[in-house]
């Protein structure tokens, strides 16, 4: 009912980058329909994998147009990029693409272990089709309101794409997961209700720009800071349920791990950027009302406990997803203490580590799907000696690891130095001190379980998985007919951006982030150690 | 008139409370069920009076819908849903005693009403908002709750929903309705959840047979 | 401070002269602290200079070594021999002072020793048997522990004599002495300390006993089991020269008496009467070392870190004292 | 005389040499050719690190790269600089990788075949390149990355033989180990840059006397446990006897020899450079450093001298001379903050030359070791005896390296204990009583340690090449191959020529870290091979303590020559030597289980220091009838040292943490219910922040 006047209107009304914001949202619909009609396999792989290319490519052009014109809008004010929206928009195209790739071996693999019949696997291509839509509606979405649906969107097509196999423990995940985050996201709506009356409240006239996040900003100062107060606090806590921050986390580990791997990888790289997009959204505004310093020692501390409760979880972790998934929690944590400590450094950090952290995630979850599926288990303690059965996989595990605990050359050890010293800038001793040593837990934790499945022999662990009859001949033959070459390719792509973001950040993503630091008030300059970096 | 209305107001939040106290007293499915249908009446009802009193023709829209999603749809899927379903429906021993489910629930109510006081401290609210937020923070709080404290998962999904409602009303009395499309979005999303949650329940009985949640707790850290 | 280059021909001549003598002297002193003990145990004992007839008796002799040893072996005692001869080099003796002084202090000498204890304990492993090693494990233990000892002696000789320069240290002491200086107070504790070191390291009694060979009680000598003939001859006087540099060192740090110092001059006269005093001095000191031999036991050998744990104690003490009464 | 920029271009030459090596690893499969092609390289890039190396300290000029790929914010630009103390620690680096990588050669031919030599050629020199760029960064971001890079690469080397299970234990407990002392590296970097905004090392040096005291203590005190943990100093060393001997031999020398030599790197540079001890309040940096050291030493030689596995005891006599490296270094800075100037010249030259000699013979004393495993497949000292005869190269260049590291005239390791010595000799110029004490019992504990070295090195030597051999592995055992002899033999020359002419290396020291520039208090300038070395009063002028380790070895050769000569004459006929079986009491044939083994050897010292060994023996005695106790059939002892940092600390440590986590990550219960309770808690609980931040 929404549907035609409105999109002509915005049509007419938008300038060529705003007509792209349109189809970059009709590509993955139209994706999602064809599916829905296309009866074979192939067909869905096709349209999936083009659909994900095409979004791809316009993410691209968007940013671009974003990099050239600081903001695009369509519909008026309905729909508006700018930085910090290309800067979430950019993983979500380009994890897509990737986890789409890796979806037709890996589901092509699932299906002929019958796990998935062909039913399921054309509603799996659907449901990442509109998934893939919801979540592009999230950084595109000027106003609140329609931020929130589309947030609330994501979750019940990722409880669709859990609900795919139909074991138990899928079915368990997937309650838990619907439940708790639609209670969480009611208490964000509450918040994003208040937001509106307070805003509505100081100007009469139109309503419908008062849901507007640009409108919200400009009359961030003159809000009733005890509203803002409350509010902030009712997102932070729903938002912050969807982003996985602990102790609303409790979801994640369940989802993450139960979900086909593709989509892990999409909900641990992607869909916790969305929620965190939103929450900083609000962060900015409660800045411009209250001053830095609420909204910051909130994230803070949330922060920390994610990153303590991710670091006791990683450490006696069993199974491999698992761990990933609160790796993710972890991270999502470091981000949000990032964007607590404030200043240039920290933000630049932050936005640094939310592009990392879904370069590197999704290249684990895809490492980690395809050994499981070679080892036939998802516990840590049966699968060793990947390097020997799997070398190029063993290789790409490695980096995906090393990356994740921070370790250089690769891309978080950037993000991490910088947050890590913003956190000095800002003085707060104790925050600071008590991550770092969470960090080297978690460090621990990480390198407990990697190297011991990378390394070691992988003899009696093959024979422990193809227990039934399986000898070690049986497995190699196995090995033989099942390829992983498909698989490779997108983890090579992942594991090549984790080892050059570690060198060196391209100057459009540079500016990005500058511009972003800037829509958080932070100039480049006022962060401090700007000036006299360098050596001259 | 202004009696009438303030009458009214208060009636209908007291109608409100009372619903949800009986989703909290009852302990079968279908009488939470009513107790949800005939909440949801009452909410069509005040959504209509505030559209009334406010005269914004959304409004009427928001009341419209609401009858026809809540107190008509849902029920009708949730009565559907449950059909199919094997292991009983009913909670027989919930976490917290049904005795003292009340007494929280009145702290709930109070606690509500004492929030409304220290947030909206310095804002002048009108006399529908006034009446209608602390029971719409106690309505969510509540749902709250029986999610918190009820092991049946029909029992959760009602409690969802009774938040939901607080939501709702909470959004008109304060706001007077957000934007239509927006609300037609939430109605959507909701509508969505329940369905998806309806087969959820389905697959749920099938493999687990039954519908304590006490029982589906494989997926944990030890 | 001079370049050994620098030193006159002269000088260095006289230097090598008083080394010679010293080496020299090694047997006899060996052979007075043999009578000493042998009159103290009311025995008559071999004449004083038995040693050097004993010496040249093996020089003569063909030697056995074992099929199982290297050339580790068989180099030792060659090795023993240089070292302790260079350390002697170094050592004023006779004179207050060795023209080669600048080249090597008392870290040097004691390096040597180190070097030649080295070579003995190897030795001692090398033959594959069991005396060798249970003698090397245990001269492990005691050298060990007399490190530190030796080392904090060194330290307050240092501190109140001025540095490790040997000379230095000797025409010092003999200047105190010459200003009527009996002996200062940290030295006190110093002479102790370095009395027990000398013991243990000229493997005396209570911590070895050089008259026996029986495995319970031997250290040093069960090392040497194997050597015969030439090699066995060397490796007793460089036992010998190793004695009589500590006696040396003894007598010119703690007992500077009738010594010449720098203010009289090096005259034919003066430097006869202090050689003659030195003479005197170490064949007293041997005496009284004998002497005090008869007077103890052999002590069991996880004892021993006890008495050097004395030894520690008291140069310990002599630092103190050095820093208080400065 | 060459221009700055010809350093520059040098020294960039020189990292690509390194990068060819890597890339080369790659490109040739697993072959001879291979072999070859991934060490030439590194032998060649050695070299004319050397060559640098020496120009750069001898010329005192300073080579400076800033910024090569522009980074996009100051923070992350990769600074690299070169001056007369980095250019020192490069010639050790050079030295030792010279020696190393034509070993390497030889070495690696035994993981032809087994595992990836790809991967090994790669990671080796990975390894050498990162820690050149360590000790060339002069930003925190570059320091940090290649100082992590430099623990990546040695960890993979460290569990590089990963089939065995111990390797990846020890493997874990390095990187692990290692990642906690680098976070405090980082935060003692950082404390510098909040007080100068920021991370260029050039505005620490600059700003650094304008920076208050106590910021400058906070940040020493968290270098010193960040590059404690490296160096393996004491109770932070647990790491290190299990990582070096799980390495392959090359790379335990190279991680022995080199990169504890990098942390002591970074710990002076932060020390000297931006601590900048000029007044007494930063005394106790030095006493802190001393007795640290001291404690390194004396617990790293105590255990060096029972451990029975050849290389672990290797690794704890490292252990023993960080010790040694950091005492000079803490003597140093105490007498700078008494600005005895002289004084802290002669200890650091002390520490900087145990540096270069500890990294000359510890090296030669791997590869030895490694030669030894690469023939007999054995580090079991136990198992090992006799080689000299097998192997009679490598026992004399071991031999060599024994001496050194012994500290006996006439090698290397003498003369630089010898400063040391001499350093604490003149403790007494310092002003105060507590210090003057604290440092002699300091002295007493190195003097203890020189004697437990000294046994240390004689038991290895003698179990490891003399007598018996106690296996059938070490009778079939074979001089090692040619390149490892040559690999061995570089360091081992180079171990003696130190030793005879120390002059050549003390003035390389003095060159590097400006000496000159100070008074005059050694007569180093004279190049002679009799140069003596003086130690100097407080204000310079020298006292009469000196030595002259060239005037010593050639009056010990003309002794030599004379006592032979003496000898000859004396014994008048040609002797005979007859050789025959050793002296068996009359008992009949002795054979290779009567003689000492490793642990009886080391029994006397057990016993003394029981304290700290905590010995315990297992004996388990057979008879050949219940009734008769008196015929023995078999007999059999075990003897078990443990490890008290180990038990008193570490577990106790892991285990409260693990119960810790394992007490937090319970509340996943898996209940929804409790979940949504989390929620509501969290909810109330940022309500109340927020009402109580009103």
């Amino acid at each position: 009912m929404v549907a035609e006047v409105p999109v002509l209107a915005g049509i007419a009304a938008s300038s060529p980058a705003g007509l792209l914001i349109i189809t970059i949202l009709l590509t993955p619909a139209a994706g999602g329909i064809l599916v829905f009609l296309s009866r074979n396999k192939r067909a869905a792989e096709l349209v999936t994998l083009v659909s994900a290319t095409l979004v791809l490519i316009q993410a691209m052009a968007l940013v671009a147009a974003v990099l050239a014109e600081k903001q695009i809008s369509a519909f008026g004010q309905l729909f508006y990029l700018d930085s910090f929206g290309a800067l979430v928009l950019l993983p979500i195209a380009g994890i897509g693409f990737v986890s789409a790739l890796y979806s037709i071996n890996y589901m092509g693999k699932q299906y002929d272990r019958n796990m998935v019949d062909a039913k399921q696997l054309q509603r799996y291509y659907q449901a990442i089709n509109i998934f893939l839509l919801t979540m592009l509606l999230v950084p595109l979405s000027n106003n609140l309101g329609i931020m929130w649906v589309a947030i609330e969107a994501t979750t019940l097509v990722s409880v669709l794409l859990i609900m795919l196999y139909t074991k138990e423990s899928a079915i368990e995940a997937s309650w838990k997961y619907l439940i708790i985050a639609t209670v969480g996201l009611s208490f964000a709506l509450f918040g994003v209700v208040f937001f509106y009356y307070a805003n509505s409240t100081v100007q009469a006239t139109n309503t419908q720009s008062a849901m507007n996040w640009t409108d919200l900003v400009a009359h961030a100062k003159i809000l009733d800071p005890n509203i803002v107060k409350v509010a902030f606090v009712f997102v932070l806590i729903g938002l912050g349920t969807k982003a996985g921050l602990a102790p609303m986390h409790s979801w994640l580990p369940d989802a993450h791990s139960e979900a086909p791997t593709p989509v892990s990888a999409l909900l641990s790289g992607v869909l916790l950027n969305c929620a965190t997009y939103g929450i900083l959204r609000y962060h900015i505004v409660a800045i411009g009302s209250l001053g830095q310093s609420f909204s910051s020692m909130l994230l803070v501390v949330l922060g920390i406990v994610s990153v303590g409760i991710a670091a006791a979880s990683i450490y006696f972790q069993k199974d491999m997803k698992r761990m990933l998934a609160y790796s993710s929690v972890e991270h999502m944590g470091i981000i949000s203490i990032a964007m607590g400590f404030g200043g240039f450094l920290a933000i630049y950090g932050a936005l640094l580590h939310i592009i990392n952290h879904s370069i590197a995630k999704p290249l684990m979850f895809f490492a980690s799907g395809t050994a499981s599926q070679r080892y036939g288990t998802k516990a840590m303690a049966n699968i060793r000696g990947i390097i020997q059965t799997m070398p190029v996989l063993g290789v790409l595990l490695l980096i995906g690891a090393f990356a994740i605990a921070g370790m250089p050359p690769f891309n978080i050890f950037v993000s991490e130095f910088l947050i890590l010293s913003s956190g000095f800038a800002s003085g707060q001793y104790l925050a600071i001190s008590i991550v770092i040593g969470l960090l080297i837990l978690v460090f621990a934790g990480f390198m407990r379980h990697i190297v011991r499945m990378v390394f070691g022999s992988p003899v009696e662990s093959l024979k422990m998985s193809y227990s039934e009859g399986g000898s070690l001949m049986e497995a190699s033959r196995l090995e033989k007919n099942q390829s992983y070459k498909l698989a490779i390719i997108p983890m090579l792509i992942l594991a090549a951006f984790v080892v050059i973001l570690g060198f060196y950040i391209p100057q459009q993503l540079h500016t990005l982030a500058v511009n972003v630091s800037e829509i958080f008030g932070q100039t480049s300059s006022s962060g401090i150690g700007q000036n006299h970096g360098g050596v001259t | 008139m202004i009696l009438l209305q303030i009458d009214l107001l208060t009636i209908s939040a007291a109608a409100l409370l009372i619903a949800t106290f009986a989703v909290v007293v009852r302990r079968g499915f279908l009488d939470w069920l009513s107790g949800y249908r005939y909440q949801a009446l009452v909410l069509a009802g005040v959504t209509a009076v505030i559209g009334y009193i406010t005269g914004t023709w959304e409004i009427y829209v928001a009341a419209i819908l609401t009858l026809a999603i809540k107190a008509v749809i849902i029920p009708k899927v949730l009565l559907r849903v449950t059909k199919g379903l094997s292991g009983q429906l009913s909670d027989f021993n919930p976490y917290v005693s049904v005795r003292s489910s009340i007494i929280i629930s009145a702290i709930l109510v109070i606690l509500a009403y004492a929030l409304v006081q220290e947030m909206f401290a310095n804002s002048r609210l009108d006399s529908v908002a006034r009446a209608y937020l602390p029971v719409a923070l106690s309505l969510f709080f509540i749902g709250l709750f029986v999610m918190v404290s009820r092991r049946i998962a029909l029992n959760q999904i009602i409690g969802l929903l009774i938040i939901e409602n607080g939501l709702f009303l909470f959004t008109v009395s304060l706001t007077h309705g957000l934007p239509l499309l927006i609300e037609v979005g939430i109605f959507a999303d909701i509508l969505a959840g329940i369905i998806i949650s309806g087969i959820l329940l389905s697959r749920i009985s099938q493999t687990f047979d039954s519908l304590d949640v006490g029982k589906i707790e494989q997926l944990r850290d030890d | 401070m001079v370049e050994p280059t620098a030193v006159s021909l002269q000088l260095q001549i006289i230097g090598v002269v008083q080394t010679l003598g010293l080496i020299g002297i090694a047997p006899l002193i060996t052979g007075i602290m043999r009578k000493v003990k042998a009159r103290t145990q009311k025995r008559i004992g071999a004449s004083i200079i038995q040693p050097y007839y004993d010496l040249a008796k093996l020089l003569k002799k063909d030697e056995v070594v074992s099929d199982q040893s290297s050339w580790i072996f068989r180099s030792a005692p060659w090795i023993m021999l240089i070292s302790t001869i260079t350390a002697a080099l170094f050592v004023p003796s006779f004179l207050p002072f060795s023209p080669f002084n600048a080249a090597g202090d008392i870290l040097v000498v004691i390096g040597l020793f180190a070097l030649v204890r080295f070579f003995t304990m190897l030795a001692g492993i090398d033959v594959a048997s069991a005396f060798g090693g249970l003698g090397a494990s245990r001269e492990m233990m005691i050298s060990a522990i007399v490190e530190p000892a030796l080392f904090l002696t060194i330290f307050v000789v240092s501190l109140s004599l001025g540095g490790t320069n040997l000379t230095s240290i000797a025409s010092s002491a003999a200047n105190q002495f010459a200003s009527g200086v009996i002996i200062m107070p940290s030295m006190i504790f110093a002479v102790i300390a370095f009395f027990v070191i000398m013991l243990a390291e000229t493997g005396r009694i209570p911590f070895d006993n050089p008259a026996t060979h029986l495995e319970l009680t031997m250290v040093h000598e069960a090392m040497v089991l194997e050597y015969s003939g030439k090699s066995l001859a060397m490796v007793q006087f460089s036992q010998s020269i190793k004695q009589v540099i500590l006696l040396s060192l003894f007598v010119n740090f703690f007992v500077p008496v009738g010594m010449l110092t720098p203010a009289i001059g090096l005259s034919a006269a003066s430097t006869a009467s202090t050689a003659l005093s030195f003479l005197a001095k170490a064949m007293l000191v041997s005496a009284l070392v004998a002497f005090a031999e008869t007077r103890v036991a052999k002590w069991r050998l996880f004892r021993i870190p006890d008495l050097l744990a004395v030894a520690i104690a008291s140069s310990m003490m002599g630092v103190v004292f050095f820093y208080f009464w400065r | 005389m060459i221009l700055a920029a010809d350093y520059s271009i040098l020294f960039q030459t020189i990292i690509l040499v390194f990068s060819s090596g890597l890339a080369n690893s790659l490109i040739f499969g697993r072959s001879t050719v291979a072999r070859i092609a991934s060490f030439a390289p590194a032998i060649a890039g050695s070299l004319l690190l050397v060559i640098f190396a020496v120009l750069v300290s001898i010329s005192g000029s300073k080579v400076q790269i800033s910024d090569p790929f522009v980074a996009t914010i100051p923070a992350l630009a990769i600074n690299l600089y070169v001056d007369g103390m980095a250019a020192f620690f490069m010639l050790i680096l050079g030295l030792v990788t010279f020696a190393v990588s034509i070993y390497s050669i030889g070495y690696s031919q035994q993981y032809s075949g087994k595992n990836s030599t790809r991967s090994f050629g790669f990671l080796f020199n990975l390894f050498v390149l990162s820690m050149l760029l360590v000790i060339a960064s002069n930003s925190i971001y570059s320091f940090l990355i290649f100082w992590e890079l430099m623990s990546l690469a040695s960890f993979f080397l460290v569990i590089y033989d990963h089939q065995k299970e111990l390797n990846i234990k020890s493997g874990l407990t390095y990187i692990v180990m290692t990642h906690i002392g680098t976070a405090f590296i980082l935060a003692s970097f950082l404390v510098f840059y909040i007080q100068t905004s920021s991370f260029s090392f050039d505005s620490f040096r600059e700003q650094a006397p304008s920076i208050p005291q106590y910021v400058r203590d906070i940040s020493f005190v968290l270098a010193f446990i960040g590059f404690g943990a490296k160096s393996g100093l004491v109770p932070l060393h647990i790491w290190l006897p299990q990582a070096h001997p799980s390495a392959p031999s090359n790379i335990s020398s190279l991680m022995s020899a080199v990169m504890i030599k990098v942390a002591i790197y970074g710990l002076v540079r932060t020390t000297l450079d931006f601590g900048a001890p000029m007044t007494p309040d930063s005394a106790w940096w030095g006493v802190l450093l001393a007795s640290g050291g001291a404690v390194s030493c004396i617990i790293g030689v105590l255990y060096a001298a029972i451990e029975k596995d050849i290389k672990k005891a290797l690794a704890y006599s490292s252990i023993e001379n960080a010790g040694i490296i950091l005492l000079g270094l803490g003597m140093s800075v105490l007498f700078q903050s008494y600005s005895l100037l002289g004084l802290a010249a002669l200890a650091l030259l002390a520490s900087m030359f145990h540096s270069l000699n500890h990294a000359l013979f510890k090296s030669l004393l791997f590869m030895g070791a490694g030669a030894v495993v690469f023939r007999t497949h054995t580090k079991k000292m136990d198992q090992l005896g006799g080689l000299i005869k097998y192997m009679p190269w490598t026992a004399l260049l071991f031999l060599i390296g024994a001496l050194s590291i012994s500290g006996l005239p006439p090698f290397n390791g003498f003369v630089s204990e010898w400063l040391v010595l001499q350093t604490l000799l003149s403790s007494y110029q310092l002003p105060n009583l507590a210090l003057q004490v604290t440092i002699s019992v300091v002295s007493v504990v190195f003097a203890l340690t020189m004697g437990l070295a000294l046994a240390t090195f004689i038991r290895i030597f003698g179990i490891t090449f003399l007598a018996r051999p106690r296996s059938e592995a070490a009778h079939q055992a074979k001089e090692a191959p040619k390149s490892m002899i040559v690999g061995m033999s570089i360091t081992a020359s180079i171990c003696v020529a130190f030793g005879i002419f120390p002059f050549i290396a003390t003035s390389l020291v003095s060159a590097s870290f400006g000496f000159d520039k100070q008074q005059h208090f050694l007569s180093l300038q004279t190049l002679s091979p009799f140069a003596v070395l003086g130690v100097p009063t407080s204000s310079g002028a020298l006292t009469s303590s000196s030595m002259s380790a060239g005037t010593v070895a050639l009056m010990m050769g003309c002794v030599g020559a004379f006592c032979a000569g003496l000898l000859f004459v004396a014994s008048g006929r040609k002797t005979a030597r007859k050789v025959y079986s050793t002296w068996d009491c009359g008992f009949g044939q002795l054979n290779e289980r009567m003689q000492y083994t490793a642990s009886s050897l080391s029994q006397p010292l057990r016993v003394v220091f029981k304290i700290l060994y905590k010995p315990h023996n297992e004996a388990e005695v057979s008879y050949f009838t219940d009734s008769n106790r008196y015929l023995k059939k078999s007999a059999k002892v075990e003897t078990h040292t443990r490890d008290v940092f180990n038990e008193g600390f570490y577990q106790p440590v892991v285990k409260a943490t693990t119960l810790v986590l394992d007490t937090v990550r319970k509340m996943q219960t898996g209940k929804i219910n409790a979940y949504l309770l989390y929620i509501m808690i969290a909810l109330v609980a940022m309500l109340v922040l927020a009402e109580v931040t009103r």
